[in-house]
């Protein structure tokens, strides 16, 4: 039927299933169509699927409830897949769970840190990113006066939090920031109600790390261009002007999920995948801004790519804690 | 900034929250006081967000971007609000289904069915597309001008206008018309109705109609002005506060303009109190709680007991006792 | 025990089975209409569910909670009340017994019961706030339990953010052994599903629930309160402090299924964005259950089933999850209407009982 | 319209209920300009048969005419068209709208897309005047008296036209002024022209104003004749199927000591204002005290603040020189006072518990009905097993709810439930209110039994002839106050009539010298 090549990878290359390598993913309640990582990584294996014809066989499982984690990753583990990736924070003690009742199987999981022989785990610094976007916001607003908006005080959006601000201060030591923790990421009318506030603060510029709550802070951003106010958002984990257009997306925050899966993936397929922890930051182009900044003159990315230098280079610690 | 600037920007922003919670409440009104328990508000909104934003969208990609498209998108949706809304009718009134049964049920169904639409729909994609043609804000000319009132009233999304036009023609309606006077005594003792001549089953269906097209009026505002798009997060308990509002309105549209609007201000400040850093002296949650504890505060401290039509939740079966 | 064998014969429960049937054709329906095939589909759902004992085992997992906030929300119907809470009163629940577990250090044979126990208690306190306001203040419980559902998310937020987090973790600490009650050795035989003691309290549960409401002096007060409340004050009752004790005992019920989830599936409590979930389906369960202690028990198994089976459904016919939230509608729907169902099934009938009708 | 002899005929009416046959092939005819009366018993089918000429219920079989022209009557509104107008047993008017609201729902004046209140009220006005119909246009139905309810319900169909006007047990409810003016007002429709059918169980009325009767028994018509030819003790005999006897024979009382004593009393109603103002009386062991008064004196309040469901402002109330001022009623019922409820289903009953839970509402918890601390539900039901055989309450079974029993048996339950619990002091409310001679004689003998095995009996009544024939002393109530004490054999109606009007009983001998 209609949408299943998304939603179902097992139609592709049946047949030859045995020679198939298998690899498949479990994302939480968001889904593969989450405009944010589980996407992310699902476009990630796809891509793996398309450049590999024949090769490989990818699909995934949505849990409808963090109880579900468990059966999913076992469900592909039981029938005997050959890596299955858990996304996101919140999977990490299952996928640990999953991988001790499993010591044959393969697992890896992106963002949390699991140690076991058979699990691979994919980190990203995202305070490295969130520090460059602070950057430019700090050399591009008019106001002095940057907004964060942030779903939840988690640790993984505390590192985009400290980055982010880090980035101003380097930047525009007298720019002011205003923080919102809206307490939810797929809530955005709590996310324009944020963006709103800091707007009327005089804001002009508000990096987001809130997923779908984000999308609230652009429609907010969207209804004050069309009424000719000068503002700006800046996107999170993969490029949103893609979404939300160059008018207001200032640049993004991109976080390659859908790179780190693949990577490893391939590395499987290739006979070479390793256990153990693989953190990418800007070095390993794991984070960082969209290669097209249309929005950004020159001078500035001059200096984004100045301080990226730095950091690569050690010479400048990007916190990763508020 | 102004004390009052913060205010007017306060108001300004409450009242869009509030438009989706009025209209539903609006929606429940009716039912209700024709005698039907309402849960199903929050797929009623659901159903209204899904055809305002999948309607919108296709109209839009057909008429090239046209400020027209959202409000075709919004008419569907009240349409097809009032279709979902005749399952709850025949279900209650016809077949004397118990009203919070099938009231869930239609709360599951419209979740289930408007996410399964979407990924049919677009291809697997949980939501639909970002829509590129949305209500935008209008200021009522000399009035928008008015400083800080001009913001806080004059400056609004259309649906907010249409949200306080329909509680005065819904007062207008239930209390000075024929139609309003018998949709209340069906509420109230639908055999004295009957008695009367009126069609009791006939009333209760156009109540529980007009809560479709309402409610789905309430989603779509939602859609169009708040999120572009549909998802399954679009709606997540705007229905079941919009109910909050209807009762805390005591069942009176004037008293569910008020609470809407509670409603708004409270969810408004929480994001306020963050930007002037209060964080730093209330904890972050509890800011978030704030709109809830108001609410159960004003409710035990001041309002005291809403009383509910006489008839409701009972099905009425004609030349029975 | 006849007692089940009357129940599937009676009347009562041949409409929810007809409905269940009826559902399930629906959602063939919407595969077909959506290009997948049901057939296909629902073997996948029911090899899932009943393929291997480690499935077996995680849809009784499944199953738990569903029943206690089934019977929380059953039990307050029951007195007239309608319990949109149990979401926020399972979560206190959670709470509760997330902080015994993690904070104390206690013999099993203690540690685990009050785990369970504090989770109960602050589960139907939390249930008796609305009881109290509805009782003194008049104040309508439905809107209560809907604010209360919020606060209780973001108050476990608060507290375990700041008093029983693991460190870098967006969690709490994990639970002291001693606190868990996973059924290890059973679960391992069953593939390490996350079996506990929990099904059991479940059943448990259930069985109390039939007892207060039917065997004991509080039940028969709550039910003439539900049904008469005028009647119940001219009898000597003590309206108000029923009221109370239905939603504190409805509290409870949804309490336990909180702290069960935590010590026998978790082990550790997220901060989380939203609210769980089983209140509302609870909501469900106990209407589908016609809020009797058995029925609650089968709704919660068909709930599960289909729930835990829809990921088969997924992941062999690729067919969308949210099917099965359209055919669990339509079979609340169809019990809800059970008139519409007796309409439909009127031509067997007649066979069935011959002349006896008319 | 065209002289006709019959305004209605009703042929061969036949109306079946789940078990039950309703009407079984009734006819029967109105003349134009009469009153006709229907009797019978409870369940007999009187309701049914008027609700099927109204138009609520379609009949199975049988021809109604109307002006001597066959009709289907298939809803109330073809019924107001033929100009058929109905005033129900259980009064069909909308609580908490106001009076001109109720008369005018259905077929409202417009202004527009308004309702045009103005002339609403107008008309409303003029119709009251034009038939001497007393009501408040403005006042909404929860405040005003049931006799303003009642004449609120004529005006209904009044106001539709209505040439044919059904009265479904109107009486029932009334107080004897009330009655009295009920009878006044009937007469004047009948001189407009307008004819009347009368359903009842009182054959005093219908002696007093039906030209002719129709006696109805288990939905078969038994006879119909004029009522110039026959007499209460035919006609009662003809709707039981038996004797009847009316007087309620008893030996005198010979009151013992006080019982109930009420003392300077005063208590507030639901809307906060003075129902009782400092009340006070006695009720002694062996004795019947009645107290009448017309409806909304403080009755109703009175026998909350004895039983404890409402607060006492000031006063105290004593059972046997024990002070049970604002106990709770579950303590007051145990100290020994048993109260039949004046709506028997607001109070009485929860009718969706099974007879033999209802039988047990105020003594589940007694150890009998448990065993080790658990309801024995055996024990309940043989107990309530052997109320139903002692009272006879026609009930299929124990397990049957109380909502499918006729409103006679229902009570007839509650009598047992509360005669059973053995008490010092019997309260009675309108025990027989909307009863027939049967149920009513049968209950009467009851609350007599009890005065003669020393218990203190406590009646209230609206019904002047309940409270003539069953008590000892009758208290007279009028504004929450006593205003006199009678002996039933010493006093007259009209006398009683006079205090309950406010009267002081001196006021009254004076006016009778
Ligand atoms: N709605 C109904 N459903 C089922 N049976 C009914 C219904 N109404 C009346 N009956 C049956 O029909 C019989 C006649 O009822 P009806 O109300 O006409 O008696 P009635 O003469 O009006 O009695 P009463 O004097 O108490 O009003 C009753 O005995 C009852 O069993
Ligand atoms: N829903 C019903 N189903 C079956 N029978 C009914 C129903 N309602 C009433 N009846 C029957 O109708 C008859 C008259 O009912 P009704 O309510 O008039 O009782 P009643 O004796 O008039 O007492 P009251 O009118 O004072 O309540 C009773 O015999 C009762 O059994
Ligand atoms: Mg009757
Ligand atoms: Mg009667």
């Amino acid at each position: 039927g209609c949408g299943t090549d998304t939603e179902n990878g097992a139609e592709n290359n049946q047949g030859t299933e045995e020679s198939l390598v298998k690899i498949g993913m479990v994302t939480d309640v968001g889904g593969v169509n989450d405009n944010s990582f589980n996407q992310s990584a699902w476009e990630g294996l796809q891509l793996l699927d398309k450049d590999l014809k024949g090769e490989v066989k990818v699909d995934f499982a949505q849990s409808t409830s963090d109880a579900e984690y468990i059966p999913n990753l076992t469900q592909f583990v039981k029938a005997g897949w050959d890596l299955t990736w858990g996304i996101g924070f919140l999977m990490g003690d299952h996928v640990k769970t999953v991988a001790e009742q499993n010591p044959e199987a393969k697992l890896a999981i992106i963002d949390a840190v699991v140690d076991a022989p058979n699990v691979a785990s994919v980190t990203f610094k995202e305070h490295e990113g969130s520090f460059l976007v602070g950057v430019v916001a700090g050399l591009m607003t008019k106001t002095d006066k940057i907004g964060f908006v942030g779903g939840m005080d988690i640790p993984v959006i505390a590192r985009f939090d400290a980055g982010f601000t880090a980035g101003v201060k380097a930047a525009n030591p007298d720019a002011k920031i205003i923080y919102n923790y809206t307490g939810a990421f797929d809530k955005p009318d709590l996310g324009k109600a944020a963006a709103a506030t800091m707007y009327d603060q005089g804001v002009d510029i508000i990096f987001h790390a809130a997923g779908a709550t984000g999308d609230g802070v652009f429609n907010e951003a969207k209804a004050r261009k069309d009424a000719g106010q000068d503002v700006w958002v800046i996107g999170v984990d993969k490029d949103q002007s893609i979404t939300f257009g160059d008018d207001i997306t200032l640049t993004s925050m991109m976080k390659r999920v859908d790179q780190a899966v693949y990577r490893v993936s391939k590395e499987l397929v290739d006979g070479e995948f390793k256990p153990g922890l693989i953190q990418l930051g800007l070095k390993e182009n794991g984070v960082g801004l969209p290669a097209e900044n249309p929005n950004i003159p020159a001078d500035v990315l001059e200096k984004v790519n100045e301080f990226k230098q730095k950091i690569i280079n050690g010479e400048i610690e990007v916190p990763s804690e508020k | 900034m102004s004390w009052l600037g913060i205010l007017s920007d306060l108001m300004h922003n409450t009242i869009v929250f509030s438009t989706a919670l009025i209209l539903a409440a609006l929606g429940g009104l009716f039912s209700e006081r024709s005698g039907i328990v309402n849960i199903a508000l929050e797929g009623l909104m659901i159903v209204g967000a899904f055809t305002s934003a999948v309607v919108t969208h296709f109209v839009d990609q057909s008429l090239g971007g046209s400020p027209w498209s959202p409000w075709i998108g919004f008419l569907v949706a009240i349409v097809a609000g009032l279709l979902f809304s005749l399952i709850h009718a025949v279900a209650t009134v016809s077949f004397n289904s118990d009203h919070v049964v099938s009231g869930v049920a239609l709360n599951f169904l419209a979740l289930g069915a408007t996410v399964y639409l979407t990924k049919i729909i677009f291809n697997g994609a949980g939501q639909t597309k970002t829509l590129q043609t949305v209500f935008t804000k209008w200021e009522i000319p000399y009035l928008s001008d008015i400083p800080y009132i001009g913001k806080a009233f004059f400056t609004a999304y259309p649906t907010s206008y249409l949200a306080i036009i329909l509680v005065f023609v819904s007062y207008y309606v239930l209390w000075k018309t024929p139609f309003g006077l018998r949709l209340r005594s069906v509420g109230e003792h639908p055999k004295a109705s009957d008695t009367m001549g009126i069609n009791v089953y006939k009333m209760k269906y156009i109540g529980v109609m007009l809560s479709g097209v309402f409610a789905a009026m309430g989603g779509a505002s939602i859609a169009l002005t708040t999120t572009s798009n549909f998802s399954h997060t679009t709606i997540s308990g705007q229905g079941f506060i919009a109910l909050a509002v209807l009762i805390f309105g005591k069942w009176n549209p004037f008293g569910i303009l008020g609470a809407g609007l509670f409603f708004g201000i409270a969810q408004a400040l929480n994001s306020l109190m963050q930007v002037f850093e209060l964080t730093k002296y209330v904890p972050v949650d509890f800011i978030f709680m704030l709109p809830y504890v108001l609410t159960i505060l004003v409710l035990a401290g001041l309002i005291g007991k809403a009383i509910p039509p006489k008839a409701i939740g009972k099905p009425y079966v004609k030349g029975s006792r | 025990m006849n007692k089940i064998v009357k129940f599937f014969t009676k009347d009562s429960s041949l409409i929810p089975l007809m409905a269940i049937l009826l559902g399930l054709l629906f959602g063939a329906v919407v595969m077909l209409l959506g290009g997948y095939n049901p057939l296909l589909a629902y073997t996948a759902l029911f090899q899932k569910v009943f393929g291997d004992l480690y499935n077996i085992g995680e849809t009784i997992r499944q199953i738990t909670p569903l029943i206690f906030t089934g019977l929380s929300v059953a039990f307050a119907f029951r007195t007239g009340l309608f319990n949109i809470g149990a979401e926020g009163q399972f979560v206190m629940g959670s709470l509760g017994a997330v902080w015994i577990g993690t904070q104390f250090a206690l013999p099993w044979y203690i540690h685990a019961p009050l785990a369970i126990i504090v989770g109960a208690l602050l589960g139907g306190f939390w249930g008796a706030i609305s009881g109290y306001l509805k009782a003194k203040r008049g104040v309508n419980e439905v809107i209560t339990t809907i604010m209360l559902n919020y606060i209780s998310l973001y108050l476990a937020n608060y507290i375990i953010a700041n008093y029983l987090r693991a460190p870098g973790q967006q969690r709490s600490e994990i639970i002291q052994d001693s606190a868990s009650i996973s059924l290890n050795t059973l679960s391992e035989f069953f593939g390490y599903a996350r079996l506990h003691w929990g099904i059991i309290l479940a059943i448990l549960a259930a069985f109390v629930f039939y007892i207060i409401l039917w065997k004991t002096k509080m039940g028969f007060e709550l039910r003439a309160v539900g049904f008469n409340p005028h009647a119940a004050e001219y009898a000597g009752m003590n309206v108000n402090k029923n009221v109370i004790n239905a939603m504190f005992i409805g509290g409870v019920f949804a309490g336990l299924g909180g702290a069960i989830e935590v010590l026998g599936v978790f082990k550790y409590m997220t901060i989380s964005a939203s609210l769980p979930g089983y209140g509302f389906d609870g909501i469900a369960v106990a209407l589908i259950g016609a809020n009797t202690a058995l029925g609650v028990i089968f709704a919660a198994i068909l709930f599960g089933v289909l729930e835990f089976g829809a990921a088969g459904m997924k992941f062999v016919a690729g067919v969308p999850i949210e099917v099965i939230e359209i055919v669990i509608a339509s079979v609340i729907f169809f019990v809800a209407a059970s008139g519409l169902v007796k309409f439909i099934l009127k031509p067997f009938r007649r066979k069935e009982k011959g002349g006896a009708v008319e | 319209m065209k002289d006709v002899k019959y305004v209605v005929e009703m042929r061969g009416i036949t109306k079946r209920f789940p078990g039950i046959v309703a009407n079984d092939s009734i006819s029967f005819k109105v003349k134009k300009g009469e009153i006709h009366a229907l009797l019978g018993e409870n369940g007999a089918g009187k309701s049914t048969l008027m609700n099927i000429l109204f138009g609520l219920y379609e009949p199975d079989e049988g021809q109604i005419f109307i002006n001597e022209q066959a009709v289907q009557i298939t809803d109330p509104n073809v019924a107001n068209d033929l100009g058929i107008g109905m005033v129900h047993q259980h009064f069909m008017l909308v609580e908490n709208f106001t009076v001109t609201e109720n008369i005018i729902l259905g077929s409202e004046p417009k202004m527009g897309l308004k309702i045009d209140y103005n002339k609403a009220r107008e008309q409303v006005l003029e119709l009251s005047k034009r038939y001497g119909l007393h009501v408040d246009p403005d006042a909404k139905i929860e405040d005003i008296s049931v006799g303003m309810q009642q004449r609120v319900e004529i005006l209904k169909t009044l106001y539709r036209g209505a040439d044919i006007i059904i009265f479904d047990e109107p009486t029932a409810v009334l107080t004897p002024q009330e009655i009295e003016d009920l009878i006044g007002i009937m007469r004047n429709l009948v001189n407009e022209g307008k004819s009347i059918i009368l359903i009842t169980h009182k054959l005093k009325e219908i002696m007093a104003i039906a030209d002719s009767v129709t006696i109805i028994r288990r939905g078969k018509v038994i006879d119909s004749l004029a009522v110039k030819d026959t007499n209460q003790d035919e006609l009662a005999s003809k709707m039981v199927g038996r004797e009847v006897t009316f007087a309620v024979d008893k030996k005198p009382a010979d009151p013992k000591d006080v019982i109930l004593r009420v003392s300077d009393v005063t208590a507030k109603d639901n809307r906060g204002l003075t129902a009782l103002n400092e009340i006070s009386f006695e009720v002694r062991a062996g004795e019947i005290l009645g107290i009448a008064g017309v409806d909304g004196n403080g009755q109703s309040e009175l026998i909350e603040v004895i039983t404890g469901l409402r607060k006492v402002e000031s006063g105290q109330v004593y059972l046997k020189d024990t002070d049970i001022t604002n106990n709770t009623p579950r303590e007051i019922s145990e100290s020994g006072i048993s109260h039949i409820p004046e709506d028997r289903h607001k109070r009485g009953l929860v009718l969706d518990f099974t007879m033999g839970e209802n039988l047990v509402l105020e003594t589940y918890f007694y150890p009998e009905f448990q065993t080790n601390r658990f309801l024995d539900y055996n024990k309940i039901n043989t107990h309530a097993k052997k109320l139903i055989e002692e009272f006879d309450v026609r009930t299929p079974s124990v397990d049957t709810l109380a909502r499918a029993l006729s409103g006679g048996n229902q009570q007839k339950a509650i009598i047992a439930r509360e005669v059973d619990k053995d008490p010092d002091l019997l309260i009675a409310a309108q025990p027989t209110r909307g009863l027939d001679v049967g149920a009513i004689e049968f209950i009467h003998k009851r609350l007599v039994e009890q005065r003669d095995k020393g218990k203190a009996v406590l009646l209230l009544s609206l019904e002047l002839d309940e409270i003539m024939n069953v008590s000892d002393r009758i208290a007279v109530i009028y504004e929450g106050k006593i205003v006199g004490v009678v002996d039933p054999k010493k006093t007259s109606e009209k006398e009683l009539g006079l205090m309950m009007a406010g009267a002081t009983t001196e006021g009254v001998k004076a006016g009778n010298e």
